[in-house]
Parts: structure tokens; C-alpha cells; sequence
């Protein structure tokens, strides 16, 4: 079956779920039916994803249209289909969450039908076949997202989260547009696939200016350093089924933006366009993960490792983008094939992790890890399912992040096949920091899991959590999809390669074993493993202790002690490692990135008799709020200032500009 | 040691208390298990600091018993035997219990100075008056404090390396002879 | 108030308290003090510079009679005056002023005093639990009545903001240490705070000592703090002869300080044992273990006791020195000692460990009241032998050590010079003549019987122990039996200086070389 | 380093032999008492146990108990009554049981029956 009819079920799906949930939303079989037609459309995206990764681009679909804003045109392309398939994993994952996590309402209706439309949208832009299309269905995604944040207005930093997205997305969208219109007019065609075939028109300046509008542009949804801040203001506020999809998908819109540009439209370009994108997702995986260490705030850790993971993917494409400027077409396929694998692992972890954060903060009404503690003994299952991700995201194996960082190293570390030593040398800086950021990365989610799930709680509300009603079918679905992911990484990737043949050219096929479900780097005399083999490996490697266990138990009775603790009266919670102190390390080692401001103070500080508890504050400065932000945001305002005067509120004033503005637009029509 | 303390005290190195000759016997084929190599935990419970100042000196140059096989540790997980000083205070019983319990069985506890023997501090609110009500001892070494030389003897006689001598004594001169 | 420049003298201070010059030329002024006028004599006292909050304890309060008063005293050395000047303060109810607030020194004793006599000073600041444990209910036996409520460990820091959190230490921690907790409270790099939990040894030894002779009484006090039988001893002892006005024998007087200056040799020889230990030298802690080992030796060959107990006793010695064995062993074992430190001084691992770590500021050290080595080496010349010279030291003056820097090193460079001094004394004590004996006693002090009832003979005592400057204070009924008596070892004092200096430091590993640095007992403090 | 190698071997070995050899550093150890029965009268007795410290003396009839694990070899004892009282000289007193320590001493003197 086509890839563009089960998108167009999809799309149906979600447009009726949208209808369900705003009709039924205030009751719980409403909201079913509309999770239920939901998932459903989520299903149809997933098959409709993989056709299109198996069958190839398929041809433009023009509908309607007129002079002005030209027709709207749909195309199914392998380079997408990564995305659509992720898509339609997210709303399934998501659809078995929602009924248990939301209660019935009006608000949550809404809510639901917005969240409905933004699949629909971001559907869109994965299925654009023309400029306009992409743009129209972008900038509603942008919209609809803004309002997914907003979904609880009135709770502090709510409104201040999701203006941060939407000023940060509405920027990034007049550069996109601005890349756009110069290919679009160097090319005389508004169709991507137009625009691709005859890239090698435009000149060079002007194709490397378009690129570099698109790389900020969708770098700001992406969140690329320094055009992350948004992330970690706006996915704590949102519902976690929205910060789930912000994460998971919408993020991954903005990679999809640079790869379109980076590998469909404008695959020509020199070294340094490489070079400089690689550097860019080095520096932000290793901020986005230096920050995460420092925060206590599950969601905005979160956040911040998303903006870490981005940072890998963009890494590796940047690497292939050099790596095809010095000739090396098998690396530029295989690392363009690594990043998109990663893009469809961290699409699922990070959605698990997110709806378990979500579990959590309803199970003890706080997302503070400080304030959690000892959870794996009273909520095994989400604790179990969230080891899952955990492990995926650390990139330990067997999980799939593994798979794809492994594949994106090996990639980077045939640096030397470049031929230049500048460059080889640029590249294996970039995977030192990978490598520094990988290393962090187990660091923080060491602490991300064992501070909430292990020890002892800390607060009265950790030690009476309990998971009972809380939603399970999502994040496991997604823990299976991790599993999925890194046991048959070979077939996948054989498949992803091949369907990514028809944007790169470049065949693969036979480097990839599936025959002995081993991965061979690009070059054959390189490297290679087996994601599969090493599971069976370690899985045995783990039973080997239990037997040994199991036959060496000993005969004798055995005493059964507590800890030892030094004969304390008692061991209060409050004397294991928090998540603070347990990352104090990293915030010594990089104070210069922290530029930490450490505060003490107690009832009675005076030496003689000190009394009191001890108030002890490390604050990290916001570096990119505080100094790239707040001067641009305060020439805003200094601008703002001189446009008030226009602004009356009169009606007739307003229809006047109206009017002049349509006779401006004539006029330029005209000319 | 009392038998009701040992029956009071759990997780204590197997002990019936039956006959004084089975339990002798006991005694003596545990401390043949540590005759060669021998952990030792101290454990504090309120002295004056002079006992605990002759048994680091145990570990010095002039006394060195390490070349008996003797070591010092301060985890009682690794400790076969645990020397208590001081009177035994009752503020310390929660530790001193879950000091005696961390350790694995089979297990020797040696009172050591005159306060755990009960001399200086007479039972009251503050102090047991030594620790024989507390902790199920094998062997009572005297002394205010006890030299480095009565401490080695008392750890010999523990792991049954030394015959008891004082069991033998009896504190009579009789006329001027000796 | 009214900040002197210079020192006024006693004369001064008297009248600055209203009272008139003392009576006679005695070592130990006592002034009484009404209540309404403590707080404004205590803020002179402590504005003028030649005074000294050496201690502050109370007595009476007998929960038997009904509304028996609170007596409050403080105990103020005026160094530069060669005199202790006690104020005693009848406290009616249960509120008096807080001292704490102008004298910092007093918090500890304050929350003493609360915990065993149930009056608490004005302004309702937090106290502290000090020696009683958390299970003592209103009838545990106290000097006292109980107070109102429990103190609470509001020492104890609750984590706020979970940006730090307390690493518990002990009470039972490594082997051949005592008893001790310490909370740390860490940002997982920095000391933020530290604190002491030492309830755990309290053996209520003050306390027992009530309605007992002083020679009974004796035996507790050397086993009170065994490393400082002697300071404590001599200065209880000293403190009873003043109240039965009893005058040792000057040969007896010398005995005691030689029986002091052994104590203090061996007690440095330990703690830079301790000090190679806890900075892993093993072969340091070998060479000083062996110098001390042949220190205790000495001391049993002359006083008979590895440390010294029974040498002290009410009016005298029980024993006296083998000069002969003293001056044919001294010389060596002090040079094990000696040469011991020369090595460690020229070794440079060693010396970096302790250079730099855990200091002391002199204000720090002055504010706190600390005494001792510990004192010394932040720069105050703070000496009971020389500041308070009773006989022997009268006629043989020590020179006083003073370090500066206030750190490990200047410490233990103190320690080194005291021992010299120590042997100097030693030697020149030999020279002017010791041996036992001992002055009569009236008989009902020795006897058991005798008739009870309080005729107020009190007396202070006070010694230079090698911790620092031990005080006793005791009253005795007419039965010669002991009413009150307060001890008061110079590790009651320097532990509270203990937290400062690690505070100082980011390192944890650095505490262990900071507490052999101050050498103190738990023991001690924890009386 | 090196230097304190050096110096522990010029120092050569201190360690005492005991247990194998007696250990001449023990002799100048305090030690508890040992008594003369025939010296000791019941109120001699009761006077000893008056100024025992410890409690390691207590009368019963003709009977003076010394409990040898209280005693901490004070020596207020031998002081009260050299004649009766001398010390033991003895230091290894470890007991496997208290009972061990508690010895009897028949008071012999005139004066008790």
C-alpha cells in the first residue's frame, strides 16, 4: 500500500479524534474514543512512515490552489518517512497514556483536540511537497504547540514558558522563510523537489546564505546552543503528554528542517558548511548536558538532555556534510543513516522518559528530585520501565541509544579518510567532546534515576506514592520499541539504508551483514558489531552471577543484619546524597561555564553557638538568558516604545492600515 | 559470660547455655578457628580515653601484634572480636547493640579495663556498671587501664594461644616467703 | 558601655563593678552580683582587654527545696592580672540575662546550665543539647532541676533546598578512637557545616562526685579524663586545699608539676603519633609511637602509673618521683621524640598535609575562649603557669610557646616547643628537690561520717594541663563532703574550636589531621 | 622515604618477645593487691573496704572478697595497711569468667574468731 493514503488516514484519525475529544471531552468515554481514533491515526502514520521508508519518494500530489498563495502539495519522501513513522509512534505511546493520565473536562477537551490538530499539523510538514505547503503547516504546528504549553494558564511560569517558545519559534520562522524564498526564487519553483533538482543553479553565496538562514531558523526548534532556551522553560510547564510530544517530535521537526536542507535541497556546499554545523552540535551536546547535570527539576533535566541528544544527531550530520565535501559518499550516507537512527531512538526513550515523569509528579506531586526517593520499592513498574529508558539514553548497551552513538563514533572517527589533517583533526575534536559528553551523559542519569527511584524518600509525599491507576501501556510500549530498536538494529538499519539510497544515491546495502545481524561501519576494514549478539552476551554475562549464587548458597543459616552506620540512633533520609550534591563535581570542574553564586545561612551563625538548621544555596547564573538574551530583549522593548503611538484602538485607524496595507501590496503587484 | 545475657543477646556466636562443660568446649573450638589470623573492632562505650590510648599502642613498634596474627578494623562486618572499654554507658546501648549485631558470628567480645569490669562506675541512670549485662563477654581482661602487655595476654588467652592464669591465683602472701 | 583602651587592672574592673579593691592580695577574687547588674558587669568585663571568660556554672537549685535559687557563677581569668576573678549571681526564677550575646564563649555553658539547673537566658535563643542524652527525661538524675522542656538537637542542620547534606560520622568509628558523631554537612565538595553529638560518653561525673570526700572523688576526676589525670587532678586538689585552706608542701608542689610536665610530654608524643596517622605516615607514627611508648615507661618507673594516676592526691602526693630513674630515662626517650620530629619537620609530604590546614584566627580563638596549644598557636599567650602562677611555677617560670598562623603546623610546633620546655622544668624541678608528702587534712575530711550541712568553704583550682588551662571549682559542707564541684578539662573548651577550623578547610579528608592537631578527649568534654 | 627507612633499620628490633619471654617493662606496671590473712582482723577488713574506690572489696563473716577485675591497683589499700596488704606483681589477669576474678581471703588475724 502508498505511503500518502495511510498518511491521509491518519490525518482523518486525528481530525475525528480532534471532533471526539471536543465533543466528549468532558466525559471519560470521550476522551477513550478520541485516544482510541488517535492511536489509530498514530498507527496509520507508523505504517504510513515505513511504506514511504521502503517504497521511496513517491510523486507530488497538488491540490487546489490559486494565484497568490499557490497549491497545496503533498509528497511522501524516505527522508521524512524516518519522522512519520516517529510521529505515528509518539500518538500511539501517547493515546494509550492520555485517558488514565488526564481527568475528564472542557479544559482538557480542548486541550486534547489542540494536541490532535498538532500531530495533524506536524504531519503536514513531514508530508509537504511544496514550499508553501511547509511553511502554512509549520507555522500552524508553531501555533497549536504554543497552546499545547498553555494548557494550565494560570499557574506560575506557565505564560512566561510558552511565550519563550512561541518568540523563539516565530523568529526561527521569518529566517526559514527568508531560506525558502531565496531558493524558491533562485529556482523559479515553489516544489521541493523542483528546488532539489536544480539547487546546482543557484550560486554558491546564495545557497550558502539559504543554509545558514535554515540551520538558525530550525536551529531554534531544535534547540541548538544558544537557541535553546526555550526547552527547559517550556517543557516543565506543559501537561507531560505534551512535553512528551515537544520532545519527542516537534524538536525532531527542527533536525528534520536541517536535514531537508542539509541533504535533500542543497547537498552541495563547501567543507566549512560541515565543519561549522558539526562544531555547532558538539557545543551543544556538551552544554545541554552539563546543564542538565545541574538541575533538579526532572523535566527541565529532561530538557536539557534532549537538547544534548539534538546536539549528537547534528553532530553527525554536520561530520557528513564534511565528509562529502572531501569526496567521502559511503561516510556521508552512513552518518546521515546514524543520525536519523538516532533521531528515532531518542523519539522514543525520551517520550518514555517524559510520560514516566509525568507518572511521578502525579504519584507524589512533585518533579523536585530532592524532595523524591526510594520509588523502585513503591512504584516497580514505572521504576522498571524507566531503568529501560534510562539505559537507552545513557547509550549503555544492550539499549539502542547505544546502537546509534556506537555508529555515530565510528563514524566520526574515520575522520582521518577526509585526507586533510585540519579537518580529521576538527573531526575527532568533535568526537572527544561527544566522547565528554557520552561520559557526563551515563554521569546524569546515573543521578536522573537512582536519586528519585533509589534510597530513601526524602518527603512524606515520596514515601506514600503509589502507582496504582496510573498509566502504563504508553511508556511500555515505547520501552518494547526501545528494546526493539537495539536487538534488531541491523535489519532496521538495513532497511533505513536502503530506503535512504534514494536521497543519498550512495548504496550501503552491502556493507551492512544482515545476514550475520552485525553492523559494519561504511568500511568494511574498520570495525563492526553485532547489537544483537551482544545482548544475548550480556543478558548471559548477567545470569552467570545468579547461578553461581544459586549453586554456592551456603549451607550454614545466614544472619541477616542491617546496614552498618556507625551505631547511629537512627539513619534519617536526609543524610544520603541529594541530586545537588551528588553533581557538585561537575559544577566545581566547569564553575567557569556555572558561574555558581553559593549562599549560607542558619538561625544562629555566631561560632560560639551555632543553632539552627543550615540554609544552603548554589545558584548557576543563566549565562545565554542573561547576557545574549536580555539585551536583545531590552532593545525590544526600546523599540516597542516608538511603536506605541500607532497603536490607538480605534477601529478606523486599524481598517486604515488594513487598507493601506492591501494598496501597498497592488502596488507592489502592479510594478 | 551469663547465660541469660547470651539468650538476651542476638545473633550471638552459637552458645547454648547448657552445661559449663559444653559450653567450655564451644569456647574452645571457637578459638581455635581464630588461632591464626584474628580481626579486632574496639568499641568505646564511655572510658576515659587511657584504654583506648594502650590499645593503639598495641599496634606500636614495642608490641606489634600484628606479628600474632592480630589486626585491627573498623568494619565490624569484618570483625571476628570486638573490645569494649568504659562502662558501658546507657545513652551507647543502641550502638554498642548494632555494633555486636554488624558483626558476623562467630564472634568474641573482650571487657576491657576496670570500668567494663564493673570497678569504677557503679550501675545507676547514667552507666550498666560495666558491660556484662549488656554483651555476652568471653573474656575479662582488669586493669585501670590495662597495660599493653595485660591486653596482649588477654587476646592470647581469647583465642585459647595462652592458658588462663589468674584462675590459679589467689592474693595471699602468706608470712614474709616470695 | 564603656570599651577600655588599656587594661584597668583589677582595681579598675572592681570598681567598674562596684566594688571597692579586694580584700588581701589572693590569687582568687570572688564578688557577688545581683542579677539586675549582671549584664552590664559582663559587658565591661568582656569590653575590658585583661579579662578572660574562662568559665561560667551554676550550683544549688535543689530540686528538694522549694524554690531554692540558681547560684550562677563566672569565672573570669584577668591574665595580665595574675588573678581569676569569680562573679557569683543568685538567679531567682527561671530567666537570666543572656550572656552568650555578649560573651559568645558562654553559649556552651549556658545550654549546660539550662540542661542541669532548668534556667535558660533571656530571649529565647535555640540551646543546644550538650551532655545529657535525648532519652534523659525530667527525673534523670541532674545537679538541678530538669527544665522546662527537652532541649532539642537544634544543632542538628536539616538539609534545606537539598543543596548539601549531612555526611554522619560515627559514634562508633575507626578502631582505637572514642566514642564521638560528628555530623558533616556538605555540598558534596565544601564543609558547610560540622557538628558534635558527644551525649554519648556523658558518665554524670559531676554529679557523682556530690556527697563524696574528696579524696573519693579524686579517683573519679583522674577517670574523668584519663590523658589529663594530673591537670584535672592537681587542679581539683588545688581547689579543695583552698577550701579546707590546706597547704601542700613545696617538695609535694614540685612532685605534681613534674608528674604535669610528663603528662604533657607524653600527650604531645601521642598526638604526633596521631598526627603521622591520620596523614598516612606509618614509619612517622612508628618512631613518635616509640618515643611515647618509652615516655609511659617512664612515667611508671617514676610515678609507678603509665598515666600517672594516683600521683595527685587532696594536700599533697601519694607518690613521689624516682629521680633517679627519671634522670637516667628522660634524656633518652625525649630524644626518640625529638629526633621523631626533626625527621617529620624535614619531610615534606608531611609538613604539606599540615601546613595551611584547619586555621584559627586569634579572634576566633580569643571569642571562643579557647585555650591551650591550640590557642597558643593562633598567637595568644595564653598560659595558666604563667598567667596564674601558683607554686612550683612561681619560682620556675615556663616560656610560654606562641606559634603563628593558627594552623596544623603552627600547632604542632607548639607542641614541640612545650615538650623542650617540659624537660627544662623537669630538670629544674629535680634540681630544687622533689618527693612525696602530704599536708594533714582536718579528720572529718577523711572519714565517712561527720555531720552534714553547708558552711560554704569553696575553692578554685586550676592547672595548665596539656590541652590547656583545666579549672575545678568545689564547695564543701562542713562534714567535708563535696556539695558542688565543677570540672572543667581544657577540652571542654577547645572542641568548641574544633568545628571553626574544619569549616576552614574543603576537604574532608583533611579532619582527621585536624583533630590530632587539637588532641582533645571526648572524655573530657563530655565529663 | 628512603631517610625513614634508613632510620627504622639503625634502630633495629624493639618489639618485646612476650609471649614467648617475659617482658621486663611489666615489672614497674601497678598491679592489685595481695594480701596477708593472718594480719587481716574483720574491722582491718571493713576499713579496707571503706577506702576501696572501686568496690573490689566487700566482708562476708571471716571472709574478705577481692574482686581482682574491679580493683584498679590504686594502691589505697597497701597505703591504709602495709602490713596486711602488699602488692601481687601480677599482670596477666585475663579471665575467661568473672567468677574467675573473685578470690577469697580468710581474715585470720586475732580478733576475728
Amino acid at each position: 500500500m502508498t505511503p500518502l493514503p495511510l498518511m491521509y488516514g491518519a490525518a482523518a484519525a486525528w481530525a475525528l479524534a480532534a471532533l471526539a475529544v471536543l465533543a466528549g471531552g468532558a466525559s471519560r468515554p470521550g476522551i477513550r474514543a478520541g485516544c482510541v481514533m488517535s492511536g489509530l491515526g498514530g498507527a496509520a502514520a507508523l505504517a504510513g512512515g515505513v511504506s514511504s521508508l521502503l517504497s521511496g519518494n513517491s510523486r507530488v500530489v497538488t491540490a487546489g490552489g490559486s494565484v497568490v498563495v499557490g497549491s497545496l502539495q503533498l509528497q511522501a519522501t524516505s527522508l521524512a518517512g524516518v519522522f512519520v513513522a516517529l510521529l505515528g509512534l509518539v500518538a500511539v505511546a501517547t493515546a494509550a497514556f492520555v485517558p488514565r493520565y488526564h481527568e475528564p473536562g472542557r479544559a482538557t477537551g480542548l486541550y486534547l483536540a489542540v494536541y490532535n490538530l498538532a500531530l495533524l499539523a506536524s504531519l503536514a510538514v513531514l508530508a509537504a511537497g511544496g514550499v508553501v505547503t511547509f511553511l502554512v503547516a509549520w507555522e500552524t504546528m508553531a501555533l497549536l504547540c504554543y497552546l499545547l504549553i498553555l494548557r494550565r494558564p494560570r499557574r506560575d511560569d506557565v505564560a512566561g514558558g510558552a511565550f519563550w517558545f512561541l518568540a523563539l519559534s516565530e523568529t526561527g520562522f521569518v529566517l526559514i522563510v527568508a531560506a525558502f524564498v531565496i531558493l524558491a526564487a533562485k529556482t523559479h519553483s515553489m516544489q521541493l523537489d523542483v528546488i532539489a533538482a536544480r539547487a546546482h543553479l543557484v550560486p554558491g553565496a546564495w545557497r550558502d546564505t539559504a543554509y545558514l538562514l535554515a540551520l538558525t531558523g530550525f536551529g531554534f526548534k531544535a534547540g541548538l546552543v544558544p537557541l535553546h532556551v526555550w526547552l527547559p522553560e517550556a517543557h516543565p510547564v506543559a501537561p507531560a503528554d505534551g512535553s512528551a510530544f515537544l520532545s519527542g517530535l516537534v524538536v525532531k521537526l527542527g533536525v528534520y528542517g536541517i536535514a531537508l536542507f542539509a541533504f535533500r535541497l542543497l547537498p552541495a556546499g563547501p567543507a566549512w558548511r560541515g565543519i561549522l554545523t558539526m562544531a555547532a552540535g558538539a557545543a551543544t551536546a556538551a552544554i545541554g548536558i552539563l546543564y542538565a547535570l545541574n538541575e533538579r527539576d526532572i523535566k527541565r533535566f529532561l530538557a536539557y538532555s534532549t537538547i544534548e541528544n539534538i546536539g549528537i544527531i547534528v553532530t553527525a550530520f554536520g561530520a557528513a556534510m564534511t565528509f562529502w565535501a572531501y569526496g567521502q559518499r559511503l561516510l556521508w550516507a552512513f552518518l546521515l543513516l546514524a543520525g536519523l537512527y538516532h533521531v528515532a531512538n531518542h523519539g522514543s526513550y525520551k517520550t518514555l522518559l517524559f510520560l514516566e515523569a509525568g507518572v511521578i509528579e502525579h504519584a507524589t506531586g512533585t518533579r523536585d528530585m530532592d524532595r523524591l526517593g526510594g520509588l523502585a520499592h513503591r512504584m516497580p513498574r514505572a521504576s522498571v520501565i524507566t531503568f529501560a529508558g534510562t539505559l537507552g539514553i545513557a547509550a549503555l548497551p544492550p539499549l539502542n541509544g547505544f546502537v546509534s552513538e556506537w555508529l555515530i563514533f565510528q563514524g566520526l572517527f574515520q575522520g582521518f579518510r577526509t585526507g586533510s589533517h585540519l579537518v580529521a583533526i576538527l573531526i575527532v575534536l568533535a568526537a572527544a567532546t561527544l566522547g565528554l559528553t557520552a561520559g557526563l551523559a551515563i554521569y546524569a542519569f546515573v543521578r536522573g534515576y537512582g536519586i528519585p527511584f533509589l534510597g530513601m524518600p526524602r518527603t512524606r509525599r515520596a514515601a506514600a506514592a503509589s502507582e496504582a491507576g496510573q498509566p502504563v501501556a504508553g511508556p511500555a510500549l515505547l520501552a518494547v520499541a526501545c528494546v526493539a530498536l537495539a536487538v534488531g538494529a541491523p535489519v532496521v538499519l538495513t532497511a533505513l539504508a536502503r530506503a535512504m539510497r534514494t536521497v543519498t544515491g550512495v548504496a550501503l546495502r552491502p556493507v551492512l551483514l544482515p545476514g550475520n545481524l552485525t553492523v559494519i561501519p561504511a568500511h568494511t576494514k574498520f570495525s563492526g558489531f553485532s547489537p544483537t549478539y551482544l545482548t544475548v552476551f550480556l543478558l548471559a554475562v548477567l545470569a552467570v552471577p545468579g547461578l553461581i549464587y544459586l549453586a554456592g548458597r551456603p549451607r550454614a543459616d545466614s544472619l541477616i543484619v542491617p546496614v552498618w552506620d556507625g551505631g547511629l540512633v537512627t539513619f534519617k533520609p536526609r543524610m544520603q546524597y541529594s541530586a545537588m550534591t551528588f553533581s557538585a563535581p561537575t559544577r566545581v570542574t566547569f564553575d567557569a561555564l556555572y558561574r555558581p553564586t553559593v549562599s549560607v545561612r542558619r538561625a544562629s551563625d555566631d561560632p560560639a553557638g551555632r543553632s539552627g538548621p543550615v540554609h544552603y544555596e548554589s545558584q548557576a547564573t543563566p549565562v545565554f538568558e542573561r547576557y545574549l538574551y536580555r539585551p536583545v530583549i531590552r532593545v525590544f522593548e526600546w523599540l516597542a516604545d516608538f511603536i506605541r503611538p500607532i497603536q490607538s484602538g480605534d477601529v478606523n485607524l486599524y481598517l486604515f492600515y488594513v487598507f493601506a496595507a492591501v494598496l501597498v501590496a497592488y502596488l507592489l503587484g502592479a510594478l | 559470660m551469663k547465660p541469660d545475657s547470651a539468650a538476651a543477646c542476638a545473633g550471638s556466636a552459637a552458645r547454648p547455655a547448657s552445661t559449663a562443660e559444653t559450653a567450655e568446649a564451644l569456647r574452645r573450638s571457637v578459638a581455635r578457628q581464630f588461632r591464626r589470623s584474628l580481626h579486632i573492632r574496639t568499641l568505646d562505650t564511655g572510658s576515659c580515653a587511657a584504654c583506648e590510648q594502650e590499645i593503639r599502642l598495641l599496634a606500636a613498634p614495642h608490641y606489634d601484634l600484628h606479628r600474632l596474627g592480630f589486626f585491627f578494623t573498623p568494619a565490624p562486618r569484618h570483625a571476628d572480636l570486638l573490645m569494649v572499654t568504659g562502662p558501658m554507658i546507657r545513652a551507647f546501648d543502641i550502638a554498642a547493640r548494632k555494633t555486636y549485631e554488624a558483626m558476623p558470628g562467630p564472634k568474641l567480645v573482650v571487657a576491657t579495663g576496670a570500668c567494663a569490669l564493673g570497678g569504677v562506675y557503679q550501675p545507676d541512670a547514667f552507666t550498666h556498671g560495666g558491660i556484662g549485662e549488656t554483651l555476652p563477654v568471653d573474656v575479662w581482661i582488669p586493669g585501670c587501664p590495662p597495660s599493653p602487655l595485660a591486653l596482649l595476654q588477654g587476646l592470647l588467652v581469647a583465642v585459647d594461644r595462652l592458658a588462663e592464669k589468674v584462675q590459679d591465683l589467689t592474693f595471699i602472701r602468706s608470712g614474709g616467703h616470695r | 558601655m564603656t570599651a577600655l583602651q588599656q587594661d584597668p587592672g583589677l582595681p579598675g574592673l572592681l570598681s567598674l563593678l562596684g566594688h571597692d579593691a579586694p580584700a588581701g592580695d589572693g590569687p582568687v577574687v570572688t564578688v557577688s552580683l545581683a542579677a539586675a547588674d549582671l549584664e552590664t558587669a559582663v559587658r565591661r568585663l568582656s569590653a575590658a582587654p585583661g579579662a578572660r571568660l574562662a568559665d561560667v556554672f551554676g550550683s544549688g537549685g535543689n530540686p528538694a527545696i522549694d524554690g531554692d535559687p540558681v547560684i550562677v557563677r563566672m569565672v573570669w581569668g584577668l591574665d595580665s592580672d595574675r588573678r581569676y576573678l569569680i562573679t557569683e549571681s543568685v538567679i531567682e526564677g527561671d530567666r537570666y540575662p543572656a550572656l552568650s550575646d555578649i560573651v559568645p564563649a558562654a553559649f556552651a555553658e549556658e545550654c549546660e546550665i539550662y540542661e542541669q539547673f532548668g534556667i535558660r537566658p533571656a530571649g529565647g535563643k535555640p540551646l543546644n543539647r550538650v551532655a545529657l542524652p535525648p532519652q534523659a527525661g525530667p527525673d534523670f538524675p541532674r545537679l538541678g532541676r530538669a527544665p522546662a522542656e527537652q532541649p532539642a538537637d537544634v544543632h542538628a542542620p536539616h538539609v534545606v533546598g537539598g543543596q548539601a547534606f549531612e555526611f554522619p560520622f560515627g559514634p562508633v568509628r575507626q578502631a582505637g578512637v572514642e566514642s564521638l558523631y560528628y555530623g558533616l554537612v556538605t555540598s558534596g565538595e565544601e564543609v558547610v557545616d560540622l557538628y558534635l553529638l558527644t551525649w554519648h560518653k556523658h558518665r554524670g561525673v559531676e554529679w557523682r562526685m556530690r556527697g563524696r570526700t574528696p579524696r573519693e572523688a579524686l579517683f573519679q576526676v583522674e577517670r574523668a579524663e584519663g590523658l589529663g589525670a594530673v591537670g584535672s587532678g592537681w587542679a581539683f586538689a588545688a581547689a579543695t586545699e583552698t577550701a579546707l585552706q590546706v597547704q601542700p608542701p613545696d617538695q609535694a608542689l614540685r612532685t605534681r608539676a613534674i608528674a604535669l610536665e610528663l603528662e604533657r610530654l607524653y600527650n604531645h608524643a601521642a598526638a604526633t603519633a596521631a598526627l603521622c596517622q591520620s596523614t598516612g605516615l606509618a614509619v612517622g607514627q612508628a618512631a613518635a609511637e616509640i618515643a611515647l611508648e618509652r615516655l609511659l615507661r617512664l612515667n611508671a618507673a617514676t610515678f609507678g602509673h603509665r598515666y600517672l594516676f594516683g600521683v595527685i592526691d587532696i594536700g599533697g602526693t601519694r607518690s613521689g618521683p624516682d629521680a633517679a630513674a627519671l634522670r637516667r630515662e628522660l634524656p633518652g626517650a625525649y630524644g626518640e621524640l625529638r629526633r621523631a620530629a626533626d625527621a617529620l619537620l624535614g619531610t615534606n609530604s608531611f609538613l604539606d598535609r599540615l601546613e595551611a590546614t584547619g586555621i584559627l584566627t586569634p579572634e576566633a580563638a580569643r571569642r571562643l575562649g579557647l585555650v591551650g596549644p591550640v590557642a597558643r598557636a593562633t598567637g595568644l599567650a595564653v598560659d595558666a603557669r604563667a598567667d596564674h602562677p601558683a607554686e612550683p611555677y612561681a619560682g620556675h617560670p615556663p616560656v610560654v610557646a606562641t606559634g603563628e598562623g593558627g594552623d596544623v603546623l603552627a600547632r604542632f610546633r607548639v607542641m614541640l616547643a612545650e615538650a623542650a620546655e617540659s624537660v627544662r622544668l623537669i630538670g629544674d624541678l629535680l634540681e630544687a628537690g622533689a618527693g612525696p608528702g602530704r599536708a594533714d587534712l582536718p579528720d572529718d575530711v577523711i572519714s565517712r561520717t561527720g555531720p552534714s550541712g553547708n558552711t560554704g568553704r569553696t575553692g578554685l583550682g586550676w592547672a595548665e594541663s596539656s590541652r590547656g588551662e583545666a579549672l575545678a571549682w568545689v564547695s564543701l559542707d562542713d562534714g567535708g563532703r563535696i556539695t558542688r564541684a565543677r570540672l572543667r578539662p581544657a577540652s571542654v573548651r577547645n572542641w568548641r574550636g574544633f568545628d571553626d577550623a574544619c569549616r576552614s578547610q574543603n576537604v574532608f579528608t583533611d579532619i582527621p589531621i585536624i583533630e590530632a592537631s587539637f588532641w582533645l578527649t571526648v572524655a573530657g568534654t563530655s565529663r | 622515604m628512603a631517610l625513614w627507612f634508613l632510620r627504622g633499620l639503625r634502630r633495629g628490633v624493639i618489639t618485646t618477645r612476650y609471649p614467648a619471654r617475659a617482658d621486663d617493662s611489666a615489672t614497674a606496671l601497678p598491679t592489685p593487691p595481695a594480701f596477708r590473712p593472718e594480719a587481716l582482723t574483720r574491722e582491718l577488713a571493713d576499713r579496707l573496704c571503706l577506702v576501696c574506690p572501686s568496690w573490689a572489696l566487700t566482708r562476708n563473716g571471716d571472709v574478705l572478697f577481692f574482686d581482682a577485675g574491679a580493683c584498679t591497683a590504686c594502691g589505697r589499700c597497701r597505703e591504709m595497711a602495709p602490713e596486711a596488704v602488699t602488692t601481687s606483681g601480677e599482670f596477666e589477669l585475663a579471665a575467661t569468667n568473672p567468677a574467675h576474678l573473685v578470690k577469697r581471703i580468710p581474715l585470720l588475724g586475732e580478733g576475728s574468731s
